[in-house]
C-alpha cells in the first residue's frame, strides 16, 4: 500500500518538476516550483529524512521562490530561440543521463556499505540525542562551521554587487510599500506562533528532527513577514549591529573550535562532559546570524530601484 | 524498501529535467530554477543512499542527510547570488542603455 | 574521544624550534585564519581592514612555511583529524609533499597581490573593504581545497572559492562583467552539482568520503565506478575551464579589476585543476585511471594548442592573458598519461610528476605578475589594445619588464621555473617513448612565444605623439616585477629537493 | 692537434683564467645594467670599450683546455676555452670592439642610442657566453640571449619594415629554439645526470636510443641560425634593417652563434655519411644562391646580407664534409675560416655605414675599404682570405666539391664589385666621418691579416706553402673570372628584376590568406563554444566520452 | 463493529475528501481570479477542518492534538490573509484593465 503511494509521489514529483522547466512563462514557473518544493518535502519524509524534509519545504522551496519571484519583476525574459533539433538533441542527452544514472541506481551494490554503526557508536561520546545533529555539529563540524562562512559570503558578495556608496541604502522591502491591513493582521498573529516554533525547532534539535538550519529559515520567515507588515525596517548593510549579529554565529562556532584544541585535545573537539550545552549555545548564536543573513539574502543588494 | 528505489528513479527523473531546463532555458532565472530542480534530484540520490543504509538503530544513515541539508543551504545561497546578479544585471543595462541614449542626445 | 597526536618524527638533527610544534593543529589554523579576517574588515573602517587583512595574509604565509618545513624535515606527510574524529566518520586534513608546496605557493603570490591592491591610490584604483574579505575567503577556500582529504568538504571548499571569486569578477559593476560573472557562477555551479553527484555515488559504493580509504575501496570493475569518476572529472573540468568548457574563462577574468583577474588567474583556476589530479592520481582505481588518462591529456593538448592560437588572435591585452591561461593549464593534464596512480615511481614518472606541479607553481607567479603588469599597463595607457601598446616601455617600465619575464617563464624559455618544467615533461615524455606530448609541450611553447613577443614587440615601441600617459608609481608596479623574478628564480631550485613533491605520494 | 700559442704562453696561471674567462661574459652585462640608470649613460662611450676587452685578454692569454664550474652541480654554469671557441672569441671580442667605437659615434644623433647600446650590451655578453659555455642548459641559455637580445638590434629603428623583419627573426628564433631543446633533451635523456657537460652529451650521442632524431633537431636549430636555404629568409631582412654596426654585430657574431653550436654539437669521429652529405648539398646551395639574389639587389647592406648566407654556405659545405668523414680537424677549419668572414664582413658593413653616412670624405675612404675587404674575401693571394680558403680547401674528399669551393669565390667576388658600384653610383650624404674612419681602417687592416697570422697554428703547415706558384694561381683564376662576370652584370643592370628582400617569404606572404582563414575557423570555433548550450551539451558529452572510455572493456 | 473512532473519521475523511475536490474543481471551472480564490478559500478551509476532525480521534496523546488543532489555526490565518491580498491584486488589475488597457504604473513591478 505504501508503494503505491511512493509511486504516486514519485510521478507527482516527476510531473511538478516538468511543470517547471517546461512551461515558457517563468512566472508559472516559479509559482509552479513551491509545488514542487513541497512535493519533494513529502518525498524526504518517505525516505525517512525528517530533518531534510523540513530544510527543503523551509530553505530548498520556501525562501528560494520567494527570492526568484521578487526577482522576476525586475528582469525582462528574452525570447527563446533554441531549435527545436536543438531541445531535441538535448533532450535525448538528458534523458540517457537519466538513465544511466537510473541503472547505477538500480545496479548499486546490495550490502549497502554506511556508516550508520559508526554513528551510532560514537553519539553517546556526544551527549546529543539527533544523530543528525550530531554528525552536524561534531563529527563534520567543520562542514557545518563553513557552512555558515559561505552563507555570510553570499550575503557579502550580494553587497558587493553595488558600488561602495549605495551600500549605505535600505534594501527594498517585499510588498508595495503601503503595507495592507491583512498583512498587518497576519504578522500580528502569525509572528508568535512563528518565534515559538523556530525557537522550539533550534531547542529540540538536539534531541529530535529540527535543528539551526530549519530553525533559522522560520525566524527569517517571521523576519521578512514583520518588515512586510512595516512594523520593522529592513537594516541598511553598513549597519554595524546587524554586521555583528552576523557575526557572532560563525566567530562563536571558530572560538569554539580554537578553544578545544587545548581543552579536548584537537581543533573543532568540545570539552568532554560540557558538549550538549556548548553545542546548544554555538547553535542558537548560529541560528541568529543564519536567520539574519537569509532574510538580507532575500532582501537583496541595497537600494534596489524598487518598483 | 522499494518505495525508496522508486522515489531514487523519480530523483533520476529530476536530474534529467534539471539538465535540460539548465542548458536549454535562455532567461536567467527561468535557469536558475532549473538549478534547483537539477540539485533537489541529487539530493534525492543522496537520499535514497542514506535509506539504503538504514541500520543500527536509524530509518537512514545520518550522515548523507547531514550532507544533503549543508547542500540545500549551500544551493540557496547560490540561488540568491546568482538571482542578485540577475537583477544587477538588468539595472546596469537598463543604465548603460540610458547613458548611451543620453549621450546620443547630447552627441 | 579518540586522541589522536599526528605521527610526528622530531628528527634528531636538532632542527630549529618549530620542529616541536606539532603540524596537525596548524593545518586547521591556516584554513581558519583569513576568516578571521572578516570580523575587522565587516566591523572596522576600510584601513583597518586593509591592514588586518594583510597581516593575516603575512601570517598564513608563515603557517604555510612552517607547514612545509615540517613535511619535508619529517619526509612524511602531516595528516590531522578534526575534532580527533578518524575517518570515515571525521573529516582529515592531510599535507603531503604537493600540497604544501601548494599552500606555500598560494600564501606568497596572495601576499604578493595583497600588497599590489594596497597600492591603489585613488577611488577609482583602490579597492572596497568587500574586495578584501572576498579574497580572504578565497586564501581560505584555497587553503582548505589543498588539504581536505573528504570529497563533501573539498565541495564545500570549492563553493567557498566560487562564491568568492564570481563578485571579484563583477567589482566594478559594468553589465559586461556583470554577464561574465552570471555565466562564470550558473557554470561552476552546474560543474559543482555533477561534482557531488559523483561523491554520492562514491559515497553510496563505498560508504565513505574519505579520498584515501575510498581510493582502497573502489571496485575497478564496476561500472559505477567509472560513471561516479566521470561525474566529479566533468564537474572539476568545468571549474577548472579545461577545454572545451573554457567559455567563462575569458571574459570573466579578462573582465576583473588587476588585482582580482591576478587572484583569479593564478590562485582560484588552481583548486579545481589540483583536486582532478588528486582524483586521477589518489582516489581511481590503477587501470581506470590508465584508460582516462589519454582523454585528459587529449583535452589538455587541445587547451594549449586551441586557447593558445585564440590567445595569439587576440587584440586587447587582458583577453590575451586569459586565453593564455586557458592554454597553460592544459599542461598539467600532460602529465597524466605519464606517470602511474600507484606504486613507487621509475624516474621518468617522477620527472613527470615533478614537472607538471613546478608548472603549476611557476604559472601561478608568471601569471600574477602578468595581469598585475597588464592592469597597470592599462592604467598608464588609458586603454589596453595591443596595437596600440606603443610607449608603454616609458609609461610603465617596470610592468612591461614584469610582463616580459613573466612571460620569458611562460614560454619556457631559460632560466626561468617554466623552463624547468618544461624540459622535465619533455625528458619524462621522450624517456618514455610518448612523443606527441613532447611535441605538444614544445608547440605550446611556441604559441606561448609568439603572444607573449607579439605584445613585448608592441610595447616597446616608440609611442604616437598624440599618447598621453597617467604616471604610475614605481610602488605600485614593483609587485608585479617581485612576482615575476619569483617564477625566474623557481628555475634555480637545485633538482633533488624536488623530491619534496614525491612525498606522502599516494 | 697542434697547440695553439698565442701571445704569451703560460702567462697567466689558473686563478686567472678563470677571473677573465668569468669577466668576459659578466663585464658586459654589469655595464649593460649600468647604461640602464640615467647616471652613466655620460660614461657610454668609453664604457663599450671596456666591454669586450676582458674576452680580448680570454682569448689571448688562456690556455686551451681549462675549464671551471661557476655554480653548484645541480645548476652547474660551467665555462671552458677549446680551440675554436678562442678563436671565435677572440675574433668576436675585436669586432665588438671596433663596432663598439663605430656605433658611438654613427648614432651619436639617434635620440633613443641608449636604449640600442643596452640591447648591444646584452648581445655581446650572449655572444662571448656562446663561445665559452661548457654545459648543456648554460649553452641554451647563452644561445637564448644572444639570440633575443639580437632582436633589440634588429628592430631599432621604428619603421614598419624594422617591426615586420623583427617579428620575422623573433618567430623564426623562437622555432629554433623549440628544435635546440627537443635535442638537447634527447642528448641529456642518454646520459644519467640532468645538466651534463657538452662532451659528455656528445660522447654519449652514439649510444643513446634516440640518435635518429637528435642529430636533425640540432641541423634544423643551428642552421636555421647560420640562415642555410631556406632557412635563411630572415637574415637579407633582418640584417639591412639594423644600423650600419648593428648590421655589423648581427653578419658578424650572431651568424656564429650556429656554428659554434655546430663545432661543439657535431659528433666527433663519428663519420654519418647520409646527414653530413645533406649538410654539404644544403651548404654548395646555398653559396651560389645567397650570390644569385645578391647580384639581383638595389641596396648595399641587402647585397652583404645575401654574401653572408653564402658564406655561410661555405662554412655549412666544410661542417657536412667533416660529419661526413668524422674528421676531427674539419671543425676547427671552419671555425677559422667563420672567424675570416665574421672580420671581414663586419669591417665591410662598417665601410658601408662609413660610405653612406661618412660624408664626401667618408664616401672615398669607405669604397676603398669595401673594394679592399671584397678582394680579401675573395681570396686573393696574399691577403688573409686566400689562407682562409686554402685551410679549407683539403677537407672535402671529392674534388668536385673543392671546384665548387673555389668556383664560388668567384661568384662572390662579383657580388663584392656589384656592392662597390651600389656605393659609388649612391650620392653621398651630408655628415661627418670624424669617428667613423678610425675604427673601419683598423678593422680591415686586422681582417686582412689576422687570418694569415693564425694560419699556421691553425693548420700545421707553414704559411709559405699558399704562397707557392700553384696555389697562387689556384686562387687567381676565381678573381680574374669573378672580375670578368661583374663587367657583364654591369651592362645587363637595368634588366636584371630585384628580388624583393627575404625572396622566399615573400612567396610565403602570398600563403597569408590561408594563415587569416585557419584563425577565422578558430574564431568561429570559439564563439560556438561560448555559447551556453554548446558547453552544456560538451560537459554531458565529457561524461558520456570518460564513462564509456572507462566501462567498454 | 467498527469502534468508535473509526464511526466518526471515515465519515469527515469521506467529507473531506468531496471538499478538496469541490475546491479542485472550482479553480479550474471558475472564470476570473477573483472567483477562483473564493473557491479555494472556503471549500479547502472546510475539507481540513474535516480533516482534522477525522484525524483527532485517531491521534494518540493530547499535544498532538493540539498540534493537528494549531496547523489547522495557523492554515486559517494564513490563507484568508492571502486570499484578502491577491484578492485587492486582482482588484486593481481588473481596474487597470477596464479603465485604461496601457497604466502600466499600478500593475507593473508587483510583488509577491
Amino acid at each position: 500500500m505504501m508503494t503505491a503511494f511512493d509511486a504516486g509521489l514519485g510521478v507527482l514529483l516527476v510531473l511538478a518538476a516538468v511543470r517547471v522547466v517546461a512551461t515558457s512563462d517563468v512566472r508559472a514557473a516559479a509559482s509552479g516550483f513551491l509545488a514542487y518544493g513541497m512535493i519533494l518535502a513529502l518525498a524526504w519524509v518517505r525516505l525517512e529524512s525528517v530533518d531534510v524534509a523540513l530544510t527543503e519545504i523551509a530553505v530548498g522551496s520556501g525562501l528560494t521562490t520567494i527570492v526568484i519571484l521578487r526577482a522576476i519583476a525586475h528582469v525582462p525574459s528574452p525570447p527563446s530561440s533554441s531549435t527545436a533539433g536543438a531541445k531535441a538533441a538535448v533532450g535525448l542527452l538528458c534523458a540517457c543521463v537519466t538513465l544511466g544514472l537510473s541503472a547505477v541506481i538500480l545496479g548499486l551494490p546490495e550490502p549497502a556499505s554506511s556508516i550508520a554503526a559508526d554513528v551510532a557508536m560514537n553519539m553517546p561520546a556526544t551527549g546529543l540525542g539527533n544523530p543528525i545533529t550530531g554528525v552536524l555539529m561534531v563529527f563534520r563540524a567543520l562542514d557545518t562551521v563553513l557552512e555558515t562562512i559561505v552563507v555570510l559570503l553570499a550575503l557579502i558578495g550580494v553587497w558587493a554587487l553595488v558600488p561602495q556608496e549605495r551600500l549605505a541604502g535600505r534594501p527594498a522591502t517585499p510588498g508595495t510599500g503601503r503595507s495592507p491591513e491583512p498583512v498587518v493582521f497576519l504578522a500580528r498573529a502569525l509572528v508568535p506562533i512563528g518565534l515559538v516554533v523556530g525557537a522550539y525547532q533550534v531547542w529540540a534539535g538536539a534531541d529530535v528532527p529540527g535543528g539551526k538550519f530549519q530553525g533559522a529559515a522560520v525566524l527569517a520567515a517571521m523576519g521578512l513577514l514583520l518588515m512586510m507588515a512595516g512594523i520593522v525596517k529592513a537594516p541598511a548593510a553598513t549597519d554595524v549591529k546587524l554586521r555583528a549579529l552576523l557575526l557572532v554565529g560563525p566567530i562563536l562556532f571558530l572560538a569554539v573550535g580554537i578553544a578545544g584544541w587545548p581543552l579536548a585535545g584537537s581543533f573543532l573537539g568540545y570539552p568532554p562532559g560540557f558538549e550538549k550545552p556548548v553545542i546548544i549555545v554555538v547553535e542558537i548564536a548560529s541560528t541568529i546570524s543564519i536567520g539574519l543573513a537569509l532574510v538580507m539574502l532575500v532582501l537583496g543588494p541595497p537600494g534596489r530601484a524598487s518598483s | 524498501m522499494t518505495g525508496s528505489i522508486i522515489l531514487a528513479l523519480a530523483g533520476a527523473g529530476l536530474v534529467g529535467l534539471g539538465l535540460y531546463g539548465v542548458i536549454m532555458r535562455e532567461n536567467a532565472l527561468h535557469r536558475i530554477l532549473a538549478f534547483n530542480v537539477l540539485g533537489g534530484g541529487i539530493f534525492i540520490v543522496f537520499g535514497f543512499a542514506a535509506r539504503r543504509g538504514a541500520g543500527a538503530g536509524f530509518a537512514a544513515d545520518p550522515v548523507p542527510q547531514a550532507l544533503v541539508i549543508t547542500g540545500i543551504v549551500v544551493a540557496f545561497s547560490a540561488t540568491a547570488l546568482a538571482t542578485a546578479i540577475v537583477v544587477r544585471l538588468a539595472a546596469a543595462r537598463d543604465e548603460e542603455h540610458a547613458d548611451a541614449r543620453s549621450a546620443k542626445d547630447e552627441g | 574521544m579518540t586522541q589522536d597526536h599526528a605521527s610526528f618524527l622530531a628528527d634528531g638533527s636538532g632542527h630549529l624550534l618549530l620542529a616541536g610544534l606539532p603540524p596537525g593543529p596548524l593545518l586547521a589554523l591556516v584554513i581558519i585564519l583569513p576568516l578571521a579576517g572578516l570580523v575587522p574588515l565587516l566591523l572596522a573602517g576600510p584601513r583597518v581592514g586593509e591592514w588586518a587583512a594583510m597581516t593575516l595574509a603575512g601570517l598564513g604565509l608563515a603557517v604555510a612555511t612552517i607547514i612545509a618545513l615540517q613535511v619535508w624535515w619529517s619526509g612524511t606527510p602531516a595528516i590531522y583529524h578534526l575534532g580527533g574524529w578518524r575517518p570515515p566518520l571525521g573529516i582529515a586534513l592531510r599535507a603531503d609533499g604537493v600540497s604544501s608546496v601548494l599552500l606555500v605557493m598560494s600564501a606568497a603570490v596572495f601576499c604578493g597581490i595583497g600588497l599590489f591592491a594596497t597600492t591603489g591610490r585613488d577611488r577609482k584604483t583602490s579597492f572596497p573593504p568587500t574586495y578584501w574579505m572576498l579574497s580572504l575567503c578565497v586564501a581560505s577556500g584555497l587553503n582548505l581545497a589543498f588539504l581536505a582529504q573528504d570529497l563533501f568538504t573539498l565541495y564545500v571548499a570549492l563553493e567557498l572559492l566560487t562564491f568568492a571569486a564570481v563578485p571579484l569578477v563583477c567589482l566594478e559593476g559594468k553589465a559586461a562583467q556583470l554577464e561574465a560573472a552570471l555565466t562564470y557562477l550558473l557554470f561552476a555551479l552546474l560543474g559543482s552539482l555533477l561534482y557531488l553527484l559523483g561523491a554520492v555515488l562514491i559515497y553510496a559504493e563505498t560508504g565513505t568520503l574519505d579520498i584515501g580509504l575510498a581510493g582502497q575501496r573502489l571496485a575497478a570493475d564496476s561500472a559505477m565506478t567509472g560513471i561516479a569518476l566521470a561525474l566529479m572529472s566533468a564537474g572539476l573540468a568545468a571549474k577548472a575551464a579545461l577545454f572545451p568548457l573554457y567559455l567563462w574563462l575569458p571574459p570573466a577574468h579578462a573582465g576583473a579589476p588587476p588585482a582580482a583577474s591576478a587572484l583569479l588567474s593564478s590562485l582560484v583556476i588552481k583548486a579545481p585543476i589540483f583536486l582532478l589530479l588528486r582524483i586521477w592520481l589518489g582516489l581511481a582505481p590503477a587501470d581506470l585511471a590508465e584508460r582516462a588518462a589519454p582523454v585528459l591529456a587529449i583535452l589538455g593538448t587541445g587547451a594549449i594548442l586551441f586557447c593558445g592560437l585564440r590567445a595569439l588572435g587576440q587584440t586587447r591585452l587582458k583577453l590575451l592573458i586569459a586565453y593564455s591561461t586557458a592554454a597553460q593549464l592544459g599542461y598539467v593534464f600532460l602529465m597524466l598519461p605519464l606517470v602511474k596512480s600507484s606504486g613507487p615511481l621509475t624516474i621518468p614518472e617522477a620527472l613527470a610528476w615533478t614537472g607538471g606541479f613546478l608548472h603549476i607553481v611557476s604559472h601561478a607567479f608568471a601569471k600574477a605578475a602578468m595581469f598585475m603588469a597588464a592592469g597597470v599597463i592599462a592604467e598608464a595607457l588609458g586603454h589596453d589594445r595591443i596595437r596600440a601598446l606603443g610607449g608603454a616601455a616609458q609609461a610603465a617600465p617596470l610592468s612591461v619588464a614584469a610582463f616580459a619575464i613573466g612571460g620569458l617563464s611562460l614560454m619556457g624559455l631559460p632560466p626561468s621555473g617554466g623552463f624547468v618544467a618544461k624540459v622535465m615533461l619533455l625528458t619524462a615524455a621522450i624517456q618514455q617513448g610518448v612523443p606527441w606530448i613532447a611535441v605538444v609541450v614544445l608547440a605550446g611553447g611556441l604559441l606561448a612565444g609568439g603572444y607573449v613577443l607579439r605584445v613585448v614587440v608592441c610595447a616597446l615601441q616608440r609611442p604616437e605623439a598624440s599618447a598621453t600617459f597617467v604616471q604610475i608609481s614605481l610602488r605600485r608596479q614593483a609587485m608585479a616585477l617581485v612576482l615575476a623574478v619569483a617564477a625566474i628564480v623557481l628555475g634555480f631550485i637545485p633538482l633533488e629537493p624536488m623530491g619534496f613533491l614525491l612525498v606522502g605520494r599516494p | 692537434m697542434s697547440r695553439i700559442r698565442w701571445g704569451v704562453p703560460g702567462a697567466t696561471d689558473a686563478a686567472a683564467a678563470d677571473v677573465l674567462l668569468v669577466a668576459s661574459v659578466a663585464v658586459p652585462l654589469i655595464v649593460a645594467v649600468a647604461l640602464v640608470s640615467k647616471g652613466l649613460r655620460r660614461h657610454a662611450s668609453w664604457l663599450l670599450l671596456l666591454a669586450p676587452m676582458p674576452a680580448l685578454l680570454a682569448a689571448l692569454l688562456v690556455r686551451e683546455g681549462t675549464a671551471l664550474v661557476v655554480l653548484s652541480p645541480p645548476f652547474r654554469l660551467s665555462l671552458a676555452l677549446d680551440e675554436a671557441g678562442g678563436l671565435l672569441l677572440g675574433g668576436a671580442a675585436i669586432l665588438w670592439l671596433a663596432a663598439g667605437r663605430f656605433a658611438i659615434a654613427f648614432l651619436r644623433a639617434d635620440p633613443s642610442c641608449n636604449r640600442f647600446l643596452v640591447w648591444w650590451l646584452f648581445t655581446m655578453a650572449g655572444s662571448f657566453a656562446v663561445f665559452l659555455v661548457a654545459d648543456l642548459a648554460s649553452f641554451y641559455l647563452a644561445y637564448a640571449l644572444v639570440s633575443f637580445s639580437a632582436f633589440g638590434l634588429v628592430a631599432h629603428d621604428d619603421s614598419a619594415a624594422a617591426r615586420r623583419a623583427g617579428s620575422l627573426y623573433l618567430s623564426l628564433t623562437v622555432l629554433g629554439e623549440a628544435f635546440l631543446i627537443a635535442a638537447f633533451v634527447m642528448l641529456a635523456a642518454g646520459t644519467d645526470q640532468a645538466n651534463p657537460l657538452i662532451r659528455d652529451a656528445v660522447a654519449a650521442f652514439p649510444t643513446s636510443p634516440w640518435r635518429g632524431a637528435i642529430l636533425p633537431l640540432l641541423l634544423l636549430g643551428f642552421t636555421l641560425k647560420m640562415g642555410l636555404f631556406p632557412l635563411h629568409i630572415w637574415m637579407p631582412l633582418a640584417h639591412s634593417v639594423a644600423p650600419a654596426p648593428g648590421s655589423a654585430a648581427l653578419s658578424g657574431i650572431v651568424v656564429k652563434a650556429g656554428v659554434i653550436g655546430l663545432v661543439r654539437f657535431l659528433p666527433e669521429g663519428l663519420p654519418v655519411p647520409g646527414w653530413g652529405a645533406a649538410l654539404v648539398a644544403a651548404g654548395m646551395v646555398t653559396a651560389y644562391y645567397g650570390v644569385a639574389i645578391g647580384l639581383t639587389q638595389r641596396h648595399p647592406k641587402r647585397a652583404l646580407a645575401y654574401s653572408t648566407v653564402s658564406q655561410m654556405g661555405v662554412v655549412g659545405v666544410v661542417l657536412g664534409a667533416g660529419l661526413e668523414t668524422g674528421d676531427r680537424a674539419a671543425l676547427l677549419l671552419a671555425a677559422f675560416y667563420a672567424l675570416n668572414h665574421m672580420l671581414l664582413k663586419g669591417s665591410m658593413f662598417l665601410a658601408v655605414g662609413l660610405a653612406s653616412a661618412g660624408g664626401r670624405s667618408g664616401r672615398r675612404v669607405g669604397v676603398a675599404a669595401m673594394a679592399m675587404l671584397g678582394l680579401g674575401l675573395a681570396g686573393l693571394p696574399l691577403t688573409g682570405g686566400a689562407f682562409a680558403k686554402y685551410a679549407i680547401k683539403v677537407v672535402p674528399t671529392s674534388d668536385a666539391a673543392v671546384f665548387l669551393l673555389t668556383l664560388s669565390a668567384a661568384g662572390t667576388m662579383a657580388l663584392m664589385l656589384h656592392v662597390v658600384l651600389l656605393l659609388l653610383r649612391d650620392e653621398p650624404k651630408a655628415g661627418t666621418s670624424a669617428g667613423l674612419v678610425g675604427p673601419c681602417v683598423a678593422l680591415s687592416v686586422i681582417a686582412m691579416a689576422l687570418p694569415a697570422i693564425l694560419f699556421q697554428a691553425v693548420t700545421g703547415n707553414l704559411p709559405s706553402v699558399v704562397l707557392s706558384t700553384g696555389a697562387f694561381l689556384g686562387a687567381l683564376w676565381p678573381i680574374a673570372l669573378g672580375g670578368a662576370l661583374a663587367a657583364l652584370l654591369v651592362r645587363l643592370r637595368d634588366r636584371i628584376p630585384e628580388v624583393p628582400a627575404g625572396d622566399l617569404f615573400a612567396l610565403a606572404s602570398r600563403l597569408a590568406p590561408a594563415a587569416s582563414r585557419a584563425s577565422d575557423l578558430a574564431a568561429t570555433v570559439d564563439r560556438a563554444l561560448g555559447r551556453w548550450q554548446v558547453a552544456g551539451v560538451a560537459i554531458l558529452g565529457l561524461v558520456a566520452v570518460l564513462s564509456t572510455v572507462m566501462i567498454v572493456r | 463493529m467498527p469502534d468508535l473512532a473509526s464511526l466518526v473519521t471515515v465519515p469527515a475523511l469521506l467529507a473531506s475528501v468531496f471538499f478538496f475536490i469541490a475546491g479542485s474543481v472550482g479553480l479550474v471551472r471558475m472564470p476570473d481570479t477573483l472567483t477562483r480564490i473564493h473557491a479555494l478559500t472556503k471549500a479547502d478551509n472546510i475539507a481540513l477542518g474535516l480533516l482534522v476532525v477525522a484525524l483527532l480521534p485517531q491521534v494518540g496523546s493530547i499535544a498532538d492534538a493540539a498540534k493537528i488543532v494549531a496547523v489547522w489555526i495557523v492554515v486559517q490565518i494564513s490563507s484568508g490573509a492571502a486570499a484578502q491580498l491577491m484578492g485587492e491584486v486582482a482588484l486593481a488589475e481588473r481596474d487597470a484593465a477596464s479603465s485604461g488597457p496601457d497604466q502600466r504604473g499600478m500593475a507593473g513591478g508587483r510583488d509577491a
